[in-house]
């Protein structure tokens, strides 16, 4: 018998894991897989909590939810790594730290 | 055929032929432990030992169809070519490229080996729960476990650091994603219509109503999923005429070129597991399962006896895989390759839509008939 | 049994965890994918000992199946090989990596922490919870799979539309990102290179 | 006056089915038309030639289309008649079966509004006779647009018109009837601008669609409104459910339920049929109609017949019970005055249109545009009839009239394709009867049912709708009914005129260009098709109405009309029609006179009739005026304020006070400036920009620097919850 804990406890460590990588990593490829180690975690805890309360009754949301999580992952990935290409493309590099085109360039005067 | 019961431990008739001797006092749970133990190994043997006799049948088919005498040196009729051959294979000097990525290199053979053979755990081998692993979800056991394969091509073409590999795992890629699709969705179309995941009940259904890919019911869109999905599997497998992936001519070998001795008989032997996978899943879903009989029957019709016998049923299985596999043959002898351009092509924007259509076809026709009532609530227990 | 289930889902946890690892620290993206589709691996693998069959095959087909592939794809499209992330600016001190380290650490500890604290302090009734029930019989099994699809229909009939609605939009766009023709001028000197010298080249 | 016999539902799924395939079948062929069209038009890019797919093809797709849906609406018809309990014993006080299916117009079964189809016999009568003619109609056009370039567009938009025509005549909720009322007119403003290369055709569509929407808004208002109130009668208990179903608000209606009565429908019911006007094109939106010619003459003959214009009046038809919800004789109710307004309203506009439509085909001398008024002033007699509370005598009227007008179209288009012109002007025909005969002799059938020959089917209708503005009690009908009398009269007039004009006397046109060919075979055959569809009408009216003949259950075709629409009138008696008789017979006399005889020139060239006719002409200034109140009040505003700006503003203002003073002010300022403010400023930028330098720093533009920062937020609050929850 495994408690649902333990499945939570793994989560949790996994999301902050996942977290971690999105700070840390430079390359922006990383940082999608990263998410998708976050995503996957919460989705553990959701089936978790279905297999705790709700698969006995015949209550499924969870699986629900989870299914939807990984939809949405999939429609995420596309269009991630679709952005990634193109901004490939425009940068030669996709290393989020030297694209800066947001910081506020020094100005000559 | 006694009503089927999912509650019953898998490989029952082994459980109750060790439950026979009397003399044997153990608790149930260890007998079924020893029943799944014992018929997996027992069956994983069989179909290993068929899948080296399997590429033999192939190659004395492809030698007569060209005039040859095929292989016959080692054993009868050289039937013991490929165990030869495979020994020759364990003995050689294993290399790795230099500069391979040593972990996407193991792990190309890896996943690809383990998928292959978890495949086989849903597929029963006749009544009475002649079936390893009886999961809920049946075929989408199979259908996820081998979506693995296209990374696995791509990291294995990626890792062995070789142009030829990595261009052959490109295209695998791109060819096992093509055709997974219109597979998966005449896969759905049979499910439609016998209303449940599990191959055992869909091979009753096949019983009671006759083989699906002759079903006249479902207005003959059983043929035409069946075409297609035989086509995809023929793809699935990479082998001629969409043996794009490892087209000798231009790549080597493909994704498989660089990997030496044990590795390279593993993905020989995962090949060959493959095909036998899909051609066993093509019997499951349309010819019928374990059942030899094409048209309907029933208990009292009088070819039900021997039709639902397990050994019957055993014997069917594989004369029917055997069937396939000399079509395999036979295509693999006849057949010219195609070009990458038209692979796509025919799996994107021919075999997709008309899967779907066909699926559309059945869905209605089961709608009319009352069998699928969204609105019907389930029982609890 | 449930002792061989407890095992089982301590070894995929290590794994998982390596794996994670991995991923984090191996020097290229294409390596650091692959362990993430071990990673995804594993986490079906723990679906099925929670007893959620059609989540493993959801997980599989969909993130082993699709995603990986798309993930590979990019990978091998835009090669690009640096990993750790170290900040530049007078926030250095406070970017660097302890500070990050530091930062999941608490991250990880409160979000270890407080489901559990959620659950343990505040008494649930657990007695329908078949969390790796080894004695669940399969026509359970069975009726789960079949609830969910119903379920599926009848309930949350909005959801399949709309999954399917968003996945065609991130389709399309996607196609659409990527299909551009792009002008020599738009370009960063470093592609203009290339695609000038691809051009010499023909 | 306006006693409803009881309405029961029925249900009954097969009725309901069919009916709704008479709607899809055109919807899908035209659909599967324009597809082909597209593919045309990609071929023939493609391959730099003009590709088109044969037209018998298409054509009989086309035709096929409205075939289908011709023996579904028999078959619904047939159906439906045979289910209603009409006997001898209950015809006076019927109850008539209404079959309605409604589904939720939401797959998901959320949200209020549903489709719906509603078989009333209004409903029923008005499809027959709408599939009978529309498909005459496409039958005719497959010869007329023999060769047209983007024949395939044309039968395309044809079908999807006539299919949203039926779904509209077909909807069993307002809901459903505004949602197919605005496909109507859609294609309608494609179709007129057909041609759309040449920009009066693209004008007249912009017309047309601009001069409904008019209408749509206020029809839109009125369901608003209409809604509203539902829903807050349910919510104070008083009825079910919000619906916008006619059964349920004629239901409502009668019953009479407090907040549901005159005094408050009056408002919706007028902008309902606000959205009539619109459509059906009565006074003062009717400016688009004859613009409407511009399409080609099957369009027209659709348009004008059977399906754009009528669909309005069917609407005042349908919510009819809303215009009276109360026996108007009971007195206790009149004093407040809002009930009488709509009927009011509606009668005057409707005899104003027709007495305006008719003196304006008198004086165009276009054959289409002729057609086209008299169809404004024939609409206005439906309208009349309608605000006078003769439900039975407007619809009667609409019946007779769809028929000959669309035969009178028809006929038109065969001329004009005979001739080979775009337009048919009348003092350029002549002597047309020795070329087509067939022509010759529909067009006289129809024309003598439009200008209501005695014992012709117009004149039974006519007659109804005078009858019926008589027994009205509203204000002032005497006089409505000598307008209406003389608008008759000059119906026969004009047409006796085209009559002449057109086919008799000797040929006008160039005898070298212009050499007219008779009618070709499909032509001939939809024209004698209508034609026997007028005759047949006319006898049995005659014979029925007339001479009480081969009657219905006993009862004669109006009363059976009347029993099935639920609100009778006094039969018709020959002593009150002697009257529009005798002016018709003037009228007749008179054209013959004119134009046949050349008589009474001084009649014809003096200056009153120059002045009428100069204002007919102009259509009244109706559309000036609406022109006029669009943009004239805007340019004079505009003007006068430039005139202002130019003279006083820039001129005085500030020429004079406000630069000079400005100059000097400024120098005064300016070395205060200089000394004072800009150091101070020059302070506060040093300060600012300093500040600034630093603060730059922030925005490192790295993303992970911005998401460390929130991740740092997060994980104090998740410190706070846990110690929160630990202790």
């Amino acid at each position: 018998m495994i408690d649902a804990t333990w499945y939570l406890g793994l989560s949790g460590f996994l999301f902050a894991g996942g977290l971690f990588g999105v700070l840390t990593q430079k390359n922006a490829m990383r940082i999608l897989i990263s998410v998708e180690i976050m995503l996957n975690s919460a989705n553990l805890a959701m089936v978790a909590f279905n297999g705790m309360f709700g698969l006995g009754i015949g209550n499924l949301d969870g699986w629900i939810f989870a299914l939807i999580v990984i939809g949405v992952a999939a429609a995420e990935a596309a269009i991630g790594l679709a952005i990634f290409l193109s901004v490939y493309r425009n940068f030669g590099e996709i290393t989020v730290s030297n694209i800066f085109t947001l910081k506020e360039q020094e100005v000559a005067n | 055929m006694s009503d089927y019961d999912p509650n019953q431990l898998p490989f029952n008739a082994l459980f109750e032929w060790l439950n026979n001797f009397k003399y044997i006092n153990i608790s149930d749970n260890v007998l079924g432990v020893l029943a799944v133990v014992l018929g997996t190994f027992l069956l994983g043997t069989y179909i290993l030992v068929n899948q080296l006799i399997a590429p033999w049948v192939e190659r004395k088919v492809m030698a007569r169809m060209q005039g040859r005498r095929g292989p016959v040196y080692v054993g009868k009729w050289g039937v013991l070519q490929i165990p030869a051959d495979l020994i020759k294979l364990l003995l050689k000097e294993d290399t790795r490229p230099i500069g391979a990525d040593r972990v996407g290199f193991f792990l190309a053979i890896l996943l690809t080996a383990v998928t292959s053979i978890l495949a086989f755990a849903p597929l029963p081998w006749g009544t009475n729960q002649l079936v390893p692993g009886n999961f809920s979800i049946g075929i989408l056991y199979i259908f996820a476990v081998f979506s693995i394969f296209p990374p696995a091509m791509m990291i294995g073409g990626w890792a062995s650091n070789s142009k030829y590999s990595l261009i052959g795992g490109f295209r695998s890629a791109g060819q096992l994603v093509a055709y997974e699709i219109p597979m998966f969705f005449s896969i759905l179309g049979v499910v439609v219509v016998t209303g449940s995941f599990s191959l055992i009940k869909i091979t009753e259904y096949q019983y009671t109503n006759g083989w699906n890919l002759i079903d006249h019911e479902t207005a003959f869109m059983g043929l035409v999923l069946g075409f297609i999905f035989f086509i995809s599997s023929v793809a699935e497998t990479e082998r001629v005429p969409f043996d794009i992936p490892e087209a000798e001519a231009e790549l080597v070998m493909g994704p498989r070129t660089e990997f030496a001795s044990w590795r390279y008989a593993l993905l020989m032997m995962t090949e060959y597991l493959h095909l036998f996978i899909n051609s066993l899943l093509f019997i499951y879903l349309f010819l019928g399962g374990y059942n030899p009989i094409p048209w309907a029957i029933n208990e009292s019709s009088a070819l039900w006896n021997f039709a639902t016998h397990p050994f019957v049923q055993f014997l069917t299985l594989t004369i029917k895989v055997y069937l396939l596999v000399v079509i395999a043959g036979w295509m693999r002898a006849a057949l010219a390759r195609l070009r990458i351009d038209q692979l796509l092509n025919l799996g994107w924007k021919y075999f997709l839509p008309v899967s779907l259509f066909a699926l559309m076809i059945l869905l209605g026709l089961t709608i009319m008939n009352g069998d699928i009532d969204p609105n019907k609530a389930l029982p609890l227990e | 049994m449930s002792v061989f289930l407890q095992f089982i889902f301590i070894t995929v946890a290590i794994f998982l965890i390596i794996t994670m690892y991995m991923t984090w620290t191996v020097e290229k993206t294409m390596q650091a994918s692959y362990w993430l589709i071990l990673f995804l691996v594993g986490i079906s693998i723990l679906f099925l000992i929670a007893n959620s069959e059609i989540m493993f095959a959801f997980q599989l087909s969909i993130y082993g199946g699709g995603i990986s592939v798309l993930l590979l794809f990019a990978a091998l499209l835009a090669q690009h090989d640096d990993y750790l992330f170290v900040g530049d600016s007078i926030f250095g001190k406070i970017q660097g990596l302890r500070t990050q380290i530091s930062v999941f650490l608490i991250l990880a500890i409160n979000l270890i922490l407080l489901p559990i604290l959620a659950i343990t302090n505040t008494n649930y009734n657990t007695e329908n919870s078949v969390l790796g029930d080894s004695e669940r019989t399969v026509s359970e099994a069975f009726l789960d799979t079949a609830r969910f699809s119903h379920q599926l229909w009848t309930e949350y009939s909005v959801v399949i539309p709309f999954l399917s609605l968003l996945l065609l939009t991130a389709l399309l766009g996607s196609i659409k990102l990527v299909i551009r023709e792009w002008e020599l001028e738009e370009l960063s000197d470093i592609m203009k290179m290339r695609y000038e010298t691809k051009e010499d080249a023909k | 006056m306006a006693e409803e016999s009881l309405i029961n539902l029925v249900e009954n799924d097969t009725l309901i089915t069919l009916a709704a395939l008479v709607i899809v079948i055109p919807f899908l062929t035209g659909i599967a038309l324009l597809i082909m069209r597209a593919i045309e038009i990609k071929k023939s890019i493609d391959t730099d030639t003009k590709f088109k797919f044969d037209e018998n093809l298409t054509g009989n797709i086309g035709v096929a289309g409205l075939g289908g849906s011709v023996i579904m609406a028999l078959i619904v018809t047939i159906q439906y008649f045979s289910q209603l309990n009409l006997t001898k014993e209950n015809i006076s006080h019927p109850v008539i079966n209404w079959v309605v299916g409604d589904y939720n117009f939401l797959p998901s079964g959320t949200g209020p509004f549903k489709w719906g189809i509603a078989l009333s016999p209004l409903s029923v009568i008005m499809m027959l006779l709408l599939s009978i003619i529309a498909f005459t109609i496409h039958l005719y056009a497959t010869e007329y647009m023999h060769g047209d370039s983007a024949f395939t567009r044309f039968f395309g938009t044809l079908n999807f018109f006539t299919g949203s025509m039926f779904g509209f005549v077909l909807s069993s909720n307002l809901f459903m009837a505004f949602v197919f009322w605005e496909l109507l007119g859609f294609a309608s403003y494609l179709l007129i601008g057909y041609y759309w290369p040449k920009a009066s055709a693209s004008s007249a569509a912009k017309k047309a669609f601009l001069y409904n929407k008019v209408g749509d808004v206020s029809f839109m208002i009125g369901i608003a409104l209409i809604w509203s109130r539902t829903v807050n009668l349910t919510n104070s208990g008083l009825i079910t459910a919000p619906t916008l179903d006619y059964y349920w608000l004629k239901h409502y209606a009668q019953i009479g339920i407090e907040g549901f009565d005159m005094a408050f429908l009056w408002l919706p019911s007028l902008l309902i049929f606000g959205g009539a006007v619109g459509k059906s094109a009565q006074l003062p939106l009717f400016g688009w109609l004859p613009e409407a010619m511009e399409g080609p003459t099957p369009v027209s003959a659709l348009l004008h017949s059977s399906t754009m214009v009528k669909a309005g009046l069917f609407l005042g038809a349908r919510i009819y019970s809303l215009f009276f919800t109360i026996d108007l004789t009971d007195l206790s109710i009149v004093e407040n005055s809002f009930i009488w307004f709509t009927p009011n309203f509606i009668a005057w506009i409707g005899t104003l249109t027709a007495l305006a439509g008719g003196l304006m085909a008198l004086t165009a001398d276009d054959l289409k545009k002729v057609l086209a008024f008299s169809t404004i002033s024939q609409l206005g007699f439906i309208g009349l009839a309608l605000g006078a509370g003769g439900l039975t005598a407007s619809f009667f009227h609409l019946i007779s009239h769809a028929t000959f007008k669309s035969l009178l179209f028809l006929c038109a288009g065969a001329i004009i394709h005979s001739i080979h012109k775009p337009h048919a002007n009348l003092s350029e025909l002549g002597g047309l009867k020795k070329h087509m005969p067939h022509t010759y002799w529909t067009m006289l059938i129809g024309l003598l049912g439009l200008a209501g020959v005695p014992l012709m089917s117009g004149f039974w209708s006519k007659d109804a709708v005078l009858l019926a503005m008589e027994e009205s009690d509203i204000f002032g009908h005497q006089f409505l009914l000598i307008l209406a009398i003389i608008t008759a009269g000059i119906t026969a007039f004009y047409s006796a005129k085209l009559f002449i004009l057109t086919f008799l006397g000797e040929a006008r046109y160039d005898k070298e260009t212009v050499h007219p060919s008779p009618a070709g075979l499909k032509t001939r055959i939809s024209l004698w098709i209508i034609a026997s569809l007028v005759i047949i009408e006319s006898l049995w009216w005659t014979f029925s109405i007339g001479l009480g003949q081969f009657n219905i259950l006993g009862k004669n075709f109006e009363y059976y009309l009347g029993s099935l629409l639920g609100q009778h009138q006094s039969e018709f008696n020959i002593v009150f029609a002697i009257p529009s008789i005798l002016a018709v017979l003037i009228g007749i006399g008179l054209a013959v006179a004119i134009y046949h005889y050349n008589m009474l020139e001084v009649l014809q060239n003096h200056p009153v009739m120059h002045k009428i006719f100069a204002i007919a002409e102009r259509r009244f200034y109706v559309d000036e005026g609406i022109y006029w109140f669009a943009s004239n009040p805007v340019m004079n505003v505009g003007d006068k304020f430039s005139v202002v700006d130019k003279k006083f503003i820039d001129g005085i203002v500030i020429d004079k006070v406000i630069t000079q003073g400005t100059l000097t002010v400024a120098d005064t300022s300016d070395k205060f400036d200089i000394k004072i403010i800009d150091k101070f400023v020059n302070l506060l930028g040093d300060w600012i920009s300093f500040i600034g330098k630093r603060l730059r720093k922030l925005q490192t533009g790295m993303t992970p620097n911005y998401a460390l920062m929130m991740v740092i937020g997060l994980g104090l609050i998740l410190t706070y919850l846990t110690i929160s929850t630990l202790f």
